[in-house]
Protein backbone atom coordinates (compact mmCIF):
# COMPACT_ATOMS: atom_id res chain seq x y z
CA UNK A 1 0.00 0.00 0.00
CA UNK A 2 1.28 3.39 -1.21
CA UNK A 3 0.01 6.95 0.91
CA UNK A 4 -1.31 7.88 -3.02
CA UNK A 5 -2.01 5.25 -5.30
CA UNK A 6 -3.86 4.18 -8.35
CA UNK A 7 -5.51 0.48 -8.12
CA UNK A 8 -7.22 -2.18 -10.01
CA UNK A 9 -8.64 -4.33 -7.07
CA UNK A 10 -11.70 -3.91 -4.53
CA UNK A 11 -10.33 -0.94 -2.22
CA UNK A 12 -10.15 -1.62 1.72
CA UNK A 13 -10.86 1.46 3.46
CA UNK A 14 -9.45 0.50 6.85
CA UNK A 15 -6.24 0.48 5.15
CA UNK A 16 -6.00 3.62 4.35
CA UNK A 17 -7.58 4.64 7.78
CA UNK A 18 -4.92 3.08 9.68
CA UNK A 19 -2.20 4.28 8.25
CA UNK A 20 -3.05 7.87 8.40
CA UNK A 21 -3.48 7.23 12.43
CA UNK A 22 -0.87 8.70 14.78
CA UNK A 23 -1.29 9.26 18.45
CA UNK A 24 -1.64 13.05 18.14
CA UNK A 25 -4.56 12.61 16.13
CA UNK A 26 -7.77 12.97 17.67
CA UNK A 27 -10.01 12.59 14.62
CA UNK A 28 -9.86 10.46 11.40
CA UNK A 29 -11.98 11.23 7.95
CA UNK A 30 -12.77 8.88 5.89
CA UNK A 31 -14.30 10.00 2.32
CA UNK A 32 -15.32 6.49 0.16
CA UNK A 33 -17.13 7.19 -2.80
CA UNK A 34 -19.14 4.53 -4.42
CA UNK A 35 -20.57 3.23 -8.40
CA UNK A 36 -24.62 4.61 -7.80
CA UNK A 37 -27.00 2.94 -9.47
CA UNK A 38 -28.89 6.33 -10.20
CA UNK A 39 -27.52 9.37 -11.97
CA UNK A 40 -29.62 11.69 -13.55
CA UNK A 41 -32.16 9.28 -14.01
CA UNK A 42 -30.41 7.03 -16.10
CA UNK A 43 -29.69 3.32 -14.32
CA UNK A 44 -25.93 2.68 -14.43
CA UNK A 45 -25.07 -1.24 -14.59
CA UNK A 46 -21.48 -0.90 -13.62
CA UNK A 47 -18.83 1.87 -14.52
CA UNK A 48 -15.30 1.64 -16.18
CA UNK A 49 -12.48 3.56 -15.06
CA UNK A 50 -9.51 4.18 -16.91
CA UNK A 51 -6.25 6.84 -15.70
CA UNK A 52 -3.10 8.03 -16.59
CA UNK A 53 -1.23 5.95 -14.16
CA UNK A 54 1.96 7.89 -12.99
CA UNK A 55 0.40 10.82 -13.52
CA UNK A 56 -2.36 10.47 -11.48
CA UNK A 57 -0.77 8.94 -8.44
CA UNK A 58 1.95 12.09 -8.54
CA UNK A 59 -1.75 14.35 -8.74
CA UNK A 60 -2.80 12.54 -5.42
CA UNK A 61 0.38 13.00 -4.29
CA UNK A 62 0.42 16.52 -4.93
CA UNK A 63 -2.81 17.07 -3.15
CA UNK A 64 -1.78 15.53 -0.21
CA UNK A 65 1.12 17.99 0.09
CA UNK A 66 -1.23 20.83 -0.88
CA UNK A 67 -3.44 19.62 2.24
CA UNK A 68 -0.48 18.99 4.74
CA UNK A 69 0.59 22.94 3.83
CA UNK A 70 -3.02 24.39 3.66
CA UNK A 71 -4.23 22.11 7.53
CA UNK A 72 -0.88 21.76 9.51
CA UNK A 73 -0.38 18.55 11.38
CA UNK A 74 -3.01 16.70 9.21
CA UNK A 75 -2.03 13.37 7.35
CA UNK A 76 -3.79 12.43 4.46
CA UNK A 77 -4.23 9.13 2.22
CA UNK A 78 -6.24 8.62 -1.11
CA UNK A 79 -6.17 5.58 -3.75
CA UNK A 80 -8.63 5.49 -6.64
CA UNK A 81 -9.66 2.15 -8.31
CA UNK A 82 -9.86 1.32 -12.09
CA UNK A 83 -11.24 -0.92 -14.27
CA UNK A 84 -14.77 -2.42 -14.02
CA UNK A 85 -16.39 -1.65 -11.02
CA UNK A 86 -20.34 -3.03 -9.85
CA UNK A 87 -22.71 -0.94 -8.21
CA UNK A 88 -21.72 -0.09 -4.43
CA UNK A 89 -18.28 -1.16 -5.01
CA UNK A 90 -15.13 1.98 -3.68
CA UNK A 91 -13.64 4.25 -6.71
CA UNK A 92 -11.66 6.37 -4.22
CA UNK A 93 -11.10 6.67 -0.47
CA UNK A 94 -9.65 9.71 1.04
CA UNK A 95 -8.28 9.49 4.70
CA UNK A 96 -7.54 12.54 6.88
CA UNK A 97 -5.90 12.43 10.23
CA UNK A 98 -5.66 15.48 12.36
CA UNK A 99 -5.52 16.79 15.86
CA UNK A 100 -9.10 18.60 15.38
CA UNK A 101 -12.11 17.96 13.95
CA UNK A 102 -13.06 20.62 11.54
CA UNK A 103 -9.59 20.21 9.90
CA UNK A 104 -10.45 16.81 9.46
CA UNK A 105 -13.53 17.49 7.45
CA UNK A 106 -12.22 20.50 5.34
CA UNK A 107 -9.30 19.07 4.46
CA UNK A 108 -11.31 15.50 2.97
CA UNK A 109 -13.50 17.54 1.51
CA UNK A 110 -10.65 19.48 -0.39
CA UNK A 111 -9.26 16.18 -1.79
CA UNK A 112 -12.30 15.28 -3.66
CA UNK A 113 -12.74 18.74 -4.94
CA UNK A 114 -9.15 18.67 -6.00
CA UNK A 115 -8.96 15.10 -7.33
CA UNK A 116 -12.29 16.39 -9.34
CA UNK A 117 -10.38 19.17 -11.20
CA UNK A 118 -6.53 17.97 -11.20
CA UNK A 119 -6.15 14.00 -11.08
CA UNK A 120 -6.17 12.08 -14.90
CA UNK A 121 -8.90 9.39 -14.23
CA UNK A 122 -12.20 9.20 -16.50
CA UNK A 123 -15.13 7.20 -15.70
CA UNK A 124 -17.05 5.50 -18.15
CA UNK A 125 -20.73 4.66 -17.79
CA UNK A 126 -22.03 1.49 -18.92
CA UNK A 127 -26.20 1.57 -19.02
CA UNK A 128 -28.84 -0.69 -20.37
CA UNK A 129 -28.83 0.73 -23.58
CA UNK A 130 -25.59 2.49 -24.09
CA UNK A 131 -22.37 3.69 -22.83
CA UNK A 132 -20.71 7.23 -22.04
CA UNK A 133 -17.20 8.72 -20.66
CA UNK A 134 -18.13 11.19 -18.56
CA UNK A 135 -16.11 14.46 -18.37
CA UNK A 136 -17.11 17.42 -19.88
CA UNK A 137 -20.71 17.14 -18.64
CA UNK A 138 -22.54 18.28 -21.44
CA UNK A 139 -24.20 15.18 -22.98
CA UNK A 140 -23.93 14.31 -26.17
CA UNK A 141 -27.76 12.38 -27.05
CA UNK A 142 -25.78 11.07 -30.33
CA UNK A 143 -23.11 9.40 -27.95
CA UNK A 144 -25.44 8.48 -25.04
CA UNK A 145 -27.64 6.53 -27.81
CA UNK A 146 -24.59 4.12 -28.99
CA UNK A 147 -25.32 0.89 -27.92
CA UNK B 1 10.36 12.05 -31.28
CA UNK B 2 7.88 12.48 -28.81
CA UNK B 3 5.56 10.22 -27.82
CA UNK B 4 1.83 11.53 -27.56
CA UNK B 5 -0.63 9.60 -24.99
CA UNK B 6 -4.55 9.36 -25.75
CA UNK B 7 -6.87 8.74 -23.01
CA UNK B 8 -11.03 7.92 -22.48
CA UNK B 9 -13.01 9.46 -25.43
CA UNK B 10 -9.88 10.54 -27.29
CA UNK B 11 -8.26 7.34 -27.41
CA UNK B 12 -11.78 5.64 -28.96
CA UNK B 13 -11.84 8.10 -31.26
CA UNK B 14 -7.87 8.16 -32.14
CA UNK B 15 -8.33 4.53 -32.75
CA UNK B 16 -4.55 3.73 -30.66
CA UNK B 17 -3.64 4.56 -26.96
CA UNK B 18 -0.57 6.16 -28.09
CA UNK B 19 2.06 7.20 -30.78
CA UNK B 20 5.12 9.00 -31.81
CA UNK B 21 5.80 12.15 -33.90
CA UNK B 22 8.31 14.68 -34.90
CA UNK B 23 7.49 17.33 -32.51
CA UNK B 24 10.72 18.04 -30.60
CA UNK B 25 10.87 21.98 -30.59
CA UNK B 26 7.24 22.62 -31.15
CA UNK B 27 5.24 23.91 -28.74
CA UNK B 28 2.19 22.54 -26.91
CA UNK B 29 0.01 24.36 -29.34
CA UNK B 30 1.63 23.30 -32.25
CA UNK B 31 1.24 19.52 -31.01
CA UNK B 32 -2.19 20.08 -30.92
CA UNK B 33 -2.10 21.71 -34.23
CA UNK B 34 -0.15 18.32 -35.33
CA UNK B 35 -3.38 16.21 -33.60
CA UNK B 36 -6.05 18.37 -34.83
CA UNK B 37 -4.95 17.88 -38.59
CA UNK B 38 -4.22 13.96 -38.15
CA UNK B 39 -7.86 13.51 -36.57
CA UNK B 40 -9.62 16.17 -37.82
CA UNK B 41 -13.03 14.73 -35.84
CA UNK B 42 -11.33 14.75 -32.54
CA UNK B 43 -13.27 16.86 -29.92
CA UNK B 44 -10.10 18.50 -28.26
CA UNK B 45 -12.35 21.45 -26.48
CA UNK B 46 -11.39 21.49 -22.90
CA UNK B 47 -8.74 19.00 -23.25
CA UNK B 48 -5.55 20.02 -21.40
CA UNK B 49 -1.88 18.44 -21.97
CA UNK B 50 0.31 17.14 -19.99
CA UNK B 51 4.17 16.69 -20.66
CA UNK B 52 6.19 13.80 -18.54
CA UNK B 53 3.36 14.07 -16.39
CA UNK B 54 3.17 17.57 -15.90
CA UNK B 55 0.14 19.67 -16.72
CA UNK B 56 1.55 22.51 -19.38
CA UNK B 57 1.44 26.01 -20.86
CA UNK B 58 0.10 26.39 -24.54
CA UNK B 59 3.77 27.79 -25.67
CA UNK B 60 5.95 25.22 -23.56
CA UNK B 61 8.00 23.78 -26.18
CA UNK B 62 8.12 19.75 -26.34
CA UNK B 63 12.12 18.38 -25.91
CA UNK B 64 13.29 15.52 -27.61
CA UNK B 65 12.34 12.03 -25.44
CA UNK B 66 9.08 13.80 -23.83
CA UNK B 67 5.61 12.17 -23.06
CA UNK B 68 2.97 14.62 -24.29
CA UNK B 69 -0.64 13.34 -22.83
CA UNK B 70 -4.19 14.41 -23.96
CA UNK B 71 -6.18 15.03 -21.07
CA UNK B 72 -9.87 15.32 -21.85
CA UNK B 73 -11.92 16.82 -18.60
CA UNK B 74 -11.13 14.32 -15.81
CA UNK B 75 -13.97 12.27 -13.96
CA UNK B 76 -12.69 10.81 -11.14
CA UNK B 77 -14.07 10.16 -7.91
CA UNK C 1 -25.31 -3.99 16.02
CA UNK C 2 -28.02 -1.09 16.66
CA UNK C 3 -27.74 1.95 14.43
CA UNK C 4 -27.27 4.04 17.11
CA UNK C 5 -25.68 2.26 20.29
CA UNK C 6 -23.51 2.74 22.91
CA UNK C 7 -20.97 -0.02 22.87
CA UNK C 8 -18.03 -1.16 26.08
CA UNK C 9 -15.95 -3.17 23.13
CA UNK C 10 -13.71 -1.74 20.72
CA UNK C 11 -15.36 0.01 17.53
CA UNK C 12 -15.48 -1.59 14.33
CA UNK C 13 -15.92 1.41 12.11
CA UNK C 14 -16.71 -0.88 8.98
CA UNK C 15 -19.49 -2.08 10.41
CA UNK C 16 -21.19 0.90 10.56
CA UNK C 17 -19.95 2.37 6.84
CA UNK C 18 -21.81 -1.11 5.76
CA UNK C 19 -24.61 -0.49 7.75
CA UNK C 20 -25.42 3.05 5.81
CA UNK C 21 -24.68 2.12 2.46
CA UNK C 22 -26.82 1.75 -0.15
CA UNK C 23 -27.27 1.52 -4.35
CA UNK C 24 -28.84 4.72 -4.41
CA UNK C 25 -25.52 5.96 -1.91
CA UNK C 26 -22.47 7.52 -3.94
CA UNK C 27 -20.38 8.91 -0.56
CA UNK C 28 -20.07 8.03 2.31
CA UNK C 29 -18.31 9.90 5.26
CA UNK C 30 -17.19 8.37 8.17
CA UNK C 31 -15.74 10.07 10.96
CA UNK C 32 -13.86 8.28 14.30
CA UNK C 33 -12.71 10.08 17.10
CA UNK C 34 -9.71 8.50 18.66
CA UNK C 35 -8.21 9.25 21.90
CA UNK C 36 -5.30 11.48 21.50
CA UNK C 37 -1.88 11.75 23.72
CA UNK C 38 -1.71 15.19 24.42
CA UNK C 39 -4.34 17.48 25.35
CA UNK C 40 -3.81 21.58 26.04
CA UNK C 41 0.40 20.27 26.68
CA UNK C 42 -0.62 17.65 28.91
CA UNK C 43 -0.02 13.62 28.48
CA UNK C 44 -3.19 11.31 28.71
CA UNK C 45 -2.45 8.11 29.67
CA UNK C 46 -5.86 6.62 28.80
CA UNK C 47 -9.33 7.96 29.50
CA UNK C 48 -12.51 6.77 31.17
CA UNK C 49 -15.89 7.41 29.71
CA UNK C 50 -19.35 7.00 31.09
CA UNK C 51 -23.05 6.89 30.01
CA UNK C 52 -26.41 7.49 31.03
CA UNK C 53 -26.87 5.21 28.44
CA UNK C 54 -30.38 4.05 28.01
CA UNK C 55 -30.94 7.73 27.32
CA UNK C 56 -27.67 8.14 25.15
CA UNK C 57 -28.67 6.15 22.71
CA UNK C 58 -32.20 7.95 22.52
CA UNK C 59 -30.07 11.03 21.90
CA UNK C 60 -28.00 9.81 18.86
CA UNK C 61 -31.44 8.29 17.39
CA UNK C 62 -32.81 11.97 17.71
CA UNK C 63 -29.72 13.37 15.91
CA UNK C 64 -30.26 10.66 13.42
CA UNK C 65 -33.52 11.73 12.34
CA UNK C 66 -32.55 15.28 12.69
CA UNK C 67 -30.15 14.86 10.30
CA UNK C 68 -32.42 12.25 7.82
CA UNK C 69 -34.75 15.55 8.24
CA UNK C 70 -32.02 18.33 7.32
CA UNK C 71 -30.62 16.52 4.38
CA UNK C 72 -32.69 14.40 3.02
CA UNK C 73 -31.77 11.46 1.40
CA UNK C 74 -29.23 10.13 3.73
CA UNK C 75 -28.89 7.54 6.28
CA UNK C 76 -26.86 7.54 9.83
CA UNK C 77 -25.52 5.07 11.96
CA UNK C 78 -23.28 6.85 15.12
CA UNK C 79 -21.79 4.45 18.37
CA UNK C 80 -19.77 5.78 21.12
CA UNK C 81 -17.86 3.47 23.21
CA UNK C 82 -17.74 4.09 27.40
CA UNK C 83 -15.10 2.31 29.74
CA UNK C 84 -11.38 2.63 29.81
CA UNK C 85 -10.09 3.55 26.45
CA UNK C 86 -5.86 3.88 25.20
CA UNK C 87 -4.56 6.11 23.12
CA UNK C 88 -5.47 5.84 19.98
CA UNK C 89 -8.36 3.50 20.72
CA UNK C 90 -11.71 5.16 18.67
CA UNK C 91 -14.29 6.50 21.47
CA UNK C 92 -16.71 7.67 18.73
CA UNK C 93 -17.53 6.30 15.13
CA UNK C 94 -19.90 8.24 12.95
CA UNK C 95 -21.57 6.80 9.26
CA UNK C 96 -23.32 9.35 6.95
CA UNK C 97 -24.35 7.74 3.41
CA UNK C 98 -25.82 9.97 1.24
CA UNK C 99 -26.37 10.24 -3.31
CA UNK C 100 -24.28 13.26 -2.98
CA UNK C 101 -20.77 13.86 -1.00
CA UNK C 102 -21.59 17.32 0.27
CA UNK C 103 -24.63 16.20 2.20
CA UNK C 104 -22.78 13.49 3.55
CA UNK C 105 -19.76 16.00 4.73
CA UNK C 106 -22.08 18.58 6.27
CA UNK C 107 -24.46 16.03 7.49
CA UNK C 108 -21.11 14.21 9.37
CA UNK C 109 -19.69 16.96 11.18
CA UNK C 110 -23.27 18.11 12.23
CA UNK C 111 -23.51 15.06 13.92
CA UNK C 112 -20.19 15.00 16.28
CA UNK C 113 -21.55 18.98 16.84
CA UNK C 114 -25.10 17.26 18.00
CA UNK C 115 -23.11 14.92 20.01
CA UNK C 116 -20.74 17.46 22.31
CA UNK C 117 -24.00 19.15 22.99
CA UNK C 118 -26.85 17.08 23.71
CA UNK C 119 -25.72 13.29 24.52
CA UNK C 120 -25.15 12.32 28.34
CA UNK C 121 -21.81 10.77 27.54
CA UNK C 122 -18.92 11.80 29.69
CA UNK C 123 -15.18 12.04 29.61
CA UNK C 124 -12.67 11.65 32.47
CA UNK C 125 -8.73 11.96 31.53
CA UNK C 126 -6.08 10.23 33.23
CA UNK C 127 -2.88 12.26 33.04
CA UNK C 128 0.17 10.79 34.78
CA UNK C 129 -0.44 12.78 38.10
CA UNK C 130 -4.13 13.11 37.98
CA UNK C 131 -7.61 12.95 36.67
CA UNK C 132 -10.24 15.15 35.56
CA UNK C 133 -13.97 14.89 34.28
CA UNK C 134 -13.92 16.89 31.29
CA UNK C 135 -17.34 18.78 30.91
CA UNK C 136 -17.10 22.78 31.55
CA UNK C 137 -13.93 23.62 30.17
CA UNK C 138 -12.90 25.51 33.62
CA UNK C 139 -10.02 23.62 34.81
CA UNK C 140 -9.95 22.99 38.72
CA UNK C 141 -6.50 22.64 39.82
CA UNK C 142 -7.25 21.51 43.06
CA UNK C 143 -9.11 18.31 41.41
CA UNK C 144 -6.28 18.40 38.78
CA UNK C 145 -3.78 17.57 41.96
CA UNK C 146 -5.33 14.75 43.08
CA UNK C 147 -3.37 11.96 41.95
CA UNK D 1 -41.03 8.43 44.90
CA UNK D 2 -38.34 9.53 42.18
CA UNK D 3 -35.28 8.36 41.38
CA UNK D 4 -32.36 10.41 41.42
CA UNK D 5 -29.32 9.58 38.90
CA UNK D 6 -26.14 11.20 39.32
CA UNK D 7 -23.28 10.94 36.83
CA UNK D 8 -19.30 11.67 35.97
CA UNK D 9 -18.40 14.01 38.72
CA UNK D 10 -21.90 14.54 40.54
CA UNK D 11 -21.53 10.78 41.40
CA UNK D 12 -18.27 11.39 42.70
CA UNK D 13 -19.01 14.41 44.31
CA UNK D 14 -22.24 12.54 45.96
CA UNK D 15 -20.54 9.74 46.28
CA UNK D 16 -23.49 7.53 45.02
CA UNK D 17 -25.07 6.82 41.66
CA UNK D 18 -28.39 6.90 42.82
CA UNK D 19 -30.96 7.39 45.07
CA UNK D 20 -34.85 8.13 46.07
CA UNK D 21 -36.77 10.86 47.30
CA UNK D 22 -40.08 11.78 48.24
CA UNK D 23 -40.50 14.43 45.19
CA UNK D 24 -43.36 13.16 43.28
CA UNK D 25 -45.59 16.64 42.61
CA UNK D 26 -42.14 19.02 42.78
CA UNK D 27 -40.88 20.62 39.94
CA UNK D 28 -37.44 20.25 38.51
CA UNK D 29 -36.06 23.54 40.08
CA UNK D 30 -36.91 22.04 43.74
CA UNK D 31 -35.37 18.96 43.06
CA UNK D 32 -32.46 20.82 42.33
CA UNK D 33 -32.57 22.60 45.25
CA UNK D 34 -32.79 19.75 47.57
CA UNK D 35 -29.99 18.42 45.93
CA UNK D 36 -28.65 21.42 46.67
CA UNK D 37 -29.57 21.37 50.30
CA UNK D 38 -28.22 17.29 50.23
CA UNK D 39 -24.33 18.10 49.10
CA UNK D 40 -24.04 21.73 49.78
CA UNK D 41 -20.29 21.37 47.90
CA UNK D 42 -22.03 19.62 44.73
CA UNK D 43 -21.35 22.03 42.00
CA UNK D 44 -24.27 22.09 40.48
CA UNK D 45 -23.32 25.01 37.40
CA UNK D 46 -24.82 23.91 34.27
CA UNK D 47 -25.95 20.95 35.68
CA UNK D 48 -28.90 19.89 33.17
CA UNK D 49 -31.65 17.65 34.44
CA UNK D 50 -33.48 14.94 32.28
CA UNK D 51 -36.85 13.55 33.36
CA UNK D 52 -37.57 9.92 31.92
CA UNK D 53 -34.51 10.27 29.82
CA UNK D 54 -35.37 13.63 28.04
CA UNK D 55 -33.77 17.04 29.03
CA UNK D 56 -36.87 18.78 31.34
CA UNK D 57 -37.88 22.42 31.96
CA UNK D 58 -36.89 23.94 35.61
CA UNK D 59 -40.70 23.92 35.99
CA UNK D 60 -41.88 20.56 34.80
CA UNK D 61 -43.40 18.98 37.19
CA UNK D 62 -42.24 15.40 38.39
CA UNK D 63 -44.92 12.03 38.64
CA UNK D 64 -44.48 9.20 41.22
CA UNK D 65 -41.99 6.67 39.56
CA UNK D 66 -40.46 9.52 37.59
CA UNK D 67 -36.60 9.04 36.89
CA UNK D 68 -34.48 12.60 36.98
CA UNK D 69 -30.99 12.58 36.28
CA UNK D 70 -28.61 15.06 36.74
CA UNK D 71 -26.49 16.07 33.44
CA UNK D 72 -23.52 17.72 34.04
CA UNK D 73 -21.89 19.01 31.20
CA UNK D 74 -21.17 16.48 28.51
CA UNK D 75 -18.01 15.57 26.82
CA UNK D 76 -18.45 12.91 24.53
CA UNK D 77 -16.92 12.76 20.94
Amino acid sequence: MKAYEIVTEPINPQLYADYVLRPEAGAVTLFTGHVREWTRGIRTLYLAYEAYIPMAEKMLAKIGTEIEEKWPGTKTAIAHRIGELKIGEIAVVIAVSSPHRRDAYEANEHAIERIKELVPIWKKEIWENGTEWIGDQRRKPEEGETP
Amino acid sequence: MITIFYFAGLREAAGKPQEQAELAGRTVNELLEWVRNQYPNLSLDAVRVAVNEEYALPEDVLQAGDTAALIPPVSGG
